[in-house]
């Protein structure tokens, strides 16, 4: 029966990569095996994922509810058309990353790779979890999961720098979690009930301002430390000495999208735009967010370092989305929801490069990049596509999400929140230029061969997202209707008609 | 059953727990304890708890008395404090 | 016919073991141990029995000894309460005493039978506490109990005796403590039975002798709940007692002494007037919050995995006893949930001390490093499911009677409770992870010359309690809310 | 004054001996004198309940032909009494479980004396 079929879709979702963890651990001595796997279970997701398209698109949403995990929550999965969404994105990227990681691994032939693989699957089980997640336990349930699962990948090369910085990511996000659990038993107690609702469960009742403050900041602290808002975000450079795919999975599609997820789940979901209004909340999120994009980008233009600098920048385009949240306005909302998709393929490429560069090469610092695009044409054509995109020109679908962004502020009235917009739009583009100069119009230095590309294994995908890019741009639509189901969630967050 | 003979008791036993622990000869101490615990004995006698008082004769004050000197026996006699 | 005696049996079992286990001695050198084991497997059995007695006809079961009526003679009382704690204390023990089998010949050569007979004296005393109904048997039972206690602790290693030498000090203030407050009790109330000075106590205001009854019964019971500021012999007890000595009496000992709080203030005396006529609910909070806090800073310092457990239970007894002060439903809730859910966390833990002892010889945190995680998978992943657990991450049975902490809390507006449980939270990740990192981060020493470890983990006997219990760790957390329904509300006293 | 010292003079003596015991664990630093301690310490409990079960012009719980059974006041409550005998039999066990670890204390470390102890554990 199909309407069986879908009704237990989300929870199989979620469960697929967890069950093939065993099966990977268990082949850790056959990496085709292992692979296999691994790209099976990827496969099955997104298939899986895809499968519940149709009745969220007719509007409606799927419940299943699991079990009791407290007393009046359920341990319950509910998904909506944001929720599917980030699903469709979260899954849909795995697959290519983990043609990415097989050729990565082998080629750097690191150690450790079954971890890493086994990790990599739990990771997408608990961020499945997370966009279905119908209650706020169940999102932090997921949540927590995510932050465990990711650990190992944050300390993969298991030196002292990595301990270091996977000691600084579990202090931040454990914290977190906590503040998250504090901050929802609040909001049971008052309320009686986590269910998410669009427009938000806080709003319309009629609750203590300050405290409804200190919730939200507890919240924001909450969400923030995985969608690395400024005074949270120093673990995310520092994790930057996980591998690249690694570095690609926490930037692109796991652990900072979940965290922007969050911040859109917290903002039209929990709180709600009403509330959020009424109590000066998004101002609160605006300035955080605002600031973050700024200094962010200014900080980037000074790294030397590829993955550092290509770190910085994306802590700067998370928090457009938290800011395009904040605005309020439907356009707001659009461009934000529209920005994780494309900054999604947008970075996921840029880091895909950065990889393949380092791999094939060894090269990870921007002054040994000169001349780099004779040699490499396919993954530095991908670069410039990528890095077009963030800094938000046509014909690249960062533009589209950037123009709702701006048209959001100009609804919302917050002419700052545009000038930020913009100015970070000339910093992206500051800093992606001297790349760009650097690897197609700087000489080779002396005694170098040219060495010609990575493995298929590496620019196949990185060529696939690239495209993804651009024709996500051209067709919103293409493939798995993102544009559609942007405004689909935006009009139940909003109360408005959904595709402005 | 007269109080003048409690009383006498009663300091008595102030008296022999102050010694027990005063003293630095474990083994005067030992013999202190029991006859605090003698006394304790007495008291309940004269409190009409004759049975309280035979068991704490025997058990409390004969045991914890051949206890104490087993073990200073199979330990020592000194005592810093 | 054994439907009505299966309340008396619990300890009768236990005690009558304690006598067979030195009389078997003669038999083989096996006998003890399987003795031990047969009379928990029937502990289990008969407390089993007795929980879903009173659970399914809704009634506790009153069993007169010899048939002299209360309140002259004494009574045995399984409620769901106590038939609750009476389970839990024999499973963790069928658990332990498996484990244990090859550990207490090796660690303790030559005195298993001592060994098991005190095993069995402890749960013949601890299982009286908790079924009788009479103030005085239980301050016997629980200085049988403690006397089994003491001497458990002080088969260990050299410095044992000392550790048990202090309990043995303290613990007889306590008792003694206990004491003197049921005497005062007796002396204005006139009698020792439960159900009858409850029935005094809760329809008329205490007087003063009656208030210093209950603050000396709290003293002293805090005294063998380790308690914040009366935790002293706790520490050194755990640490230098046996392996299994230690992961028997960290998961029951101190439970029992909460249960006897919770029975004592919400049984006993009239729970309203303790909460707000004299604030003992209050201190007592106090003292739990300040002991979670207090707990997990030692447990940071510790260079000793079993001595950073015994800190951290010192301040997991805080949350019990901060669930206990906030004497409503959800804290009820939360100090029972998290007696159980802590009682299997530090079983799994100490026990993993015990394989770890056996395999390295100690338990020092310098001597881990990450060849365990190659010698030792399954037992590390274990300790990693149990630690989670300890820190309280969802969906493990830890996170959620510290949610029902903060939800009992805040219900009362108390956001201070919640800044110290999650304060306490923090300190429990940041000493978990530190022992996590060694065992699968820190690199040997001069692991380049060597060729990788072997797999070399504990015998399966020692493996399969370890893994079931951590196992169950997800089980109580995904059933938590079936346990609260069907276990812990029908224990609710009448008032709440 | 003499009414006073009449009326409570075996509840001072009481006190003051609970508190003599209780010095005498906490604060002396040889092991044996702390047993002592406890000693008094567990007596003077007990002494406390017997007292408390004392009548003036009451007799032993015998039955005595020449007192009527019927007049509770004519004998003394034998309840205290037999909880008594547990409680003493009880401490002398908890006083012996003291005395096997204090000799295996001086068997391991050859001191009686808290501080030297210590020392010694380190």
């Amino acid at each position: 029966m199909p309407e069986n079929w879908i009704a237990h879709a989300p929870f199989l979702a979620v469960l697929v990569s967890l069950a093939a963890t065993p099966l990977i651990l268990l082949a850790s001595r056959r990496p085709n095996l292992r692979e296999f796997w691994t790209l099976l279970a990827a496969a099955v997701k997104f298939g899986l994922v895809l499968s519940l398209l149709p009745a969220v698109r007719a509007g409606g949403t799927v419940e299943q509810t699991l079990l009791t995990l407290a007393p009046g929550i359920s341990l319950g999965f509910r998904v909506d058309a944001f929720g599917l969404y980030f699903a469709l994105i979260a899954s849909g990227l795995w697959i290519l990353t983990s043609f990415y990681s097989i050729g990565y691994m082998r080629g750097n032939s690191e150690e450790k790779q079954t971890r890493y693989f086994a990790s990599f699957a739990v990771s997408l089980s608990a961020t499945i979890g997370i966009a279905f997640a119908g209650n706020l336990l169940t999102f932090i349930l997921f949540y927590e999961l995510l932050t465990l699962a990711t650990y190992p990948l944050v300390i993969h090369k298991e030196n002292r720098e990595a301990i270091r910085a996977g000691r600084q990511y579990l202090a931040f996000a454990l914290s977190a979690g906590l503040l998250l659990v504090v901050g929802s038993a609040w909001i049971y107690a008052q309320t009686g009930s986590l269910e998410f609702e669009a427009g938000g469960m806080l709003s319309g009742g009629d609750h203590p301002a300050g405290m409804m403050r200190v919730v939200f900041m507890m919240f924001l602290a909450g969400v923030g430390v995985k969608s690395g808002i400024m005074p949270l975000h120093s673990w995310l450079p520092a994790a930057m000495v996980a591998p690249t795919p690694v570095s690609a999975l926490l930037h692109a599609v796991a652990v900072v999208k979940s965290g922007v997820f969050g911040v859109i789940r917290m903002v039209g979901f929990v709180f709600g735009p009403e509330a959020m209004g009424a109590y000066g909340l998004n101002l609160v999120l605006a300035v955080f967010a605002g600031v973050t994009v700024i200094l962010a980008s200014l900080i980037a233009f000074q790294q030397t370092n590829l993955k550092k600098r290509l770190a910085y920048s994306t802590v700067a385009h998370l928090s457009y989305v938290a800011l395009g949240a904040a605005l309020l306005t439907q356009a707001g909302f659009t461009g934000a929801i529209l920005h994780i998709s494309a900054h999604a393929t947008m970075k996921i490429t840029l880091f895909f490069c950065a990889g393949a560069i380092y791999v094939h090469t060894h090269k990870s610092e921007i002054g040994e990049l000169d001349g780099i695009g004779r040699s490499m044409p396919w993954t530095m054509g991908a670069f410039i596509i990528g890095s077009l995109g963030l800094a938000g020109l046509p014909p690249i679908n960062g533009f589209l999400s950037k123009w709702f962004l701006l048209q959001g502020s100009l609804d919302a009235g917050l002419l700052a929140a545009m000038g930020v917009f913009l100015l970070s739009g000339l910093l992206n583009a500051a800093y992606f230029f001297p790349i760009i100069m650097r690897a197609f119009f700087r000489p080779s230095p002396a005694g170098e061969k040219p060495f010609g590309e990575a493995s298929p294994f590496m620019v196949v995908p990185l060529c696939l997202t690239a495209f993804l890019s651009v024709a996500l741009f051209l067709f919103p639509n293409l493939f798995v209707n993102l544009y559609d189901l942007a405004g689909l969630a935006v009009s139940g967050i909003t109360g408005g008609e959904g595709t402005p | 059953m007269n109080w003048k003979i409690e009383i006498v008791l009663y300091l008595l036993l102030l008296a022999n727990a102050l010694l027990a622990l005063g003293v630095r000869n474990l083994l005067a101490a030992a013999v202190a304890a029991t006859a605090f615990t003698f006394t304790v004995a007495l008291l309940f006698l004269s409190m009409g708890a004759i049975d309280v008082g035979f068991t704490e004769a025997v058990v409390g004050a004969g045991i914890v008395g051949v206890y104490f000197i087993a073990a200073i026996c199979q330990t020592t006699r000194k005592s810093r404090d | 016919m054994t439907g009505d005696h299966s309340v008396v049996l619990i300890p009768v079992i236990f005690f009558t073991a304690a006598l067979l286990v030195p009389l078997c001695r003669r038999g083989s050198r096996r006998w003890p141990y399987w003795v031990a084991l047969v009379s928990s497997l029937l502990g289990v059995a008969a407390s089993g029995e007795a929980l879903w007695r009173t659970l399914s006809t809704g009634e506790a079961i009153h069993y007169h000894l010899a048939g002299w009526r209360p309140p002259m003679g004494i009574e045995l009382i399984a409620d769901p309460l106590s038939a609750f704690f009476c389970l839990l204390i024999t499973v963790v023990t069928v658990f332990v005493l498996w484990h244990g089998r090859s550990l207490v010949e090796s660690e303790t050569p030559g005195k298993a039978v001592p060994f098991y007979s005190c095993v069995m004296l402890l749960l013949g005393g601890l299982s009286g506490i908790l079924l009788t109904g009479d103030l005085f048997n239980l301050y016997v039972f629980l200085e049988i109990s403690s006397i089994a206690g003491y001497a458990l602790v002080a088969i260990g290693d050299k410095r044992a005796p000392v550790a048990s030498f202090r309990y043995l000090i303290l613990g007889t203030i306590g008792a003694s403590l206990y004491l003197l407050g049921v005497g005062f009790l007796f002396m204005t109330v006139g009698s020792l039975n439960m159900g009858d000075i409850a029935s005094v106590l809760q329809t008329r205001a205490m007087s003063p002798v009656e208030i210093s009854a209950l603050l000396l019964i709290v003293l002293g019971i805090g005294v063998k709940m380790a308690l914040f500021p009366l935790h002293g012999w706790l520490v050194d007890a755990y640490t230098h007692a046996s392996s299994t000595a230690t992961s028997l009496i960290a998961p029951i000992g101190t439970k029992v002494a909460a249960y006897v709080l919770i029975r004592a203030l919400f049984y006993l005396f009239d729970t309203d007037l303790v909460r707000e006529g004299i604030p003992v609910m209050n201190a007592l909070a106090v003292m739990g919050a300040v002991g979670m806090l207090w707990g997990g800073v030692l447990a940071m310092a510790q260079t000793d995995l079993k001595r950073m457990l015994a800190f951290s239970s010192v301040g997991h007894v805080g949350y019990i006893a901060l669930g206990i002060g906030l004497a409503s439903p959800l804290g009820f809730i939360a100090a029972v949930l998290h007696t159980l859910n802590h009682s299997v966390m530090k079983a799994v833990l100490f026990l993993i001390c015990g394989s770890l002892r056996q395999k390295l010889g100690d338990n020092a945190l310098d001597s881990m490093n990450n060849s365990l995680r190659l010698r030792m998978p399954w037992t590390m992943a274990a300790f990693t499911l149990a630690a989670i657990s300890m820190i309280g991450l969802p969906p493990t049975a830890g996170f959620f009677s510290k949610w029902y902490l903060v939800l009992g809390s805040l219900e009362q507006g108390k956001w201070h409770w919640v800044i110290v449980i999650v304060l306490s939270s923090l300190f429990s990740v940041v000493y978990f992870f530190r022992v996590l990192e060694r065992v699968y981060l820190r690199p040997q020493e001069g692991a380049e010359e060597e060729p990788a470890p072997a797999r070399d983990e504990s015998r399966p006997s020692m493996l399969a309690p370890v893994l079931i219990l951590s196992a169950s760790l997800l089980l109580l957390g995904l059933g938590n809310v079936m346990i609260v329904n069907h276990l812990i509300r029908p224990m609710l006293p009448a008032g709440f | 004054m003499v009414d006073f010292i009449h009326d409570n003079y075996a509840y001072w003596a009481i006190m003051l001996l609970l508190v003599i015991g209780l010095y005498g664990m906490l604060m002396k630093k040889n092991l044996i004198k702390k047993l002592i301690g406890m000693v008094i310490f567990q007596n003077s409990i007990i002494i406390l309940f017997v007292t408390a079960a004392y009548k003036w012009g009451a007799t032993v719980p015998v039955v005595d032909p020449g007192r009527s059974t019927d007049e509770i006041a004519n004998y003394l409550n034998p309840l205290p009494h037999t909880l008594m005998l547990t409680a003493i039999v009880v401490g002398v066990a908890i006083v012996g479980v003291g005395f096997a670890i204090v000799i295996s204390i001086y068997r391991n470390f050859q001191t009686l004396e808290e501080p030297e102890l210590l020392e010694r554990m380190k």
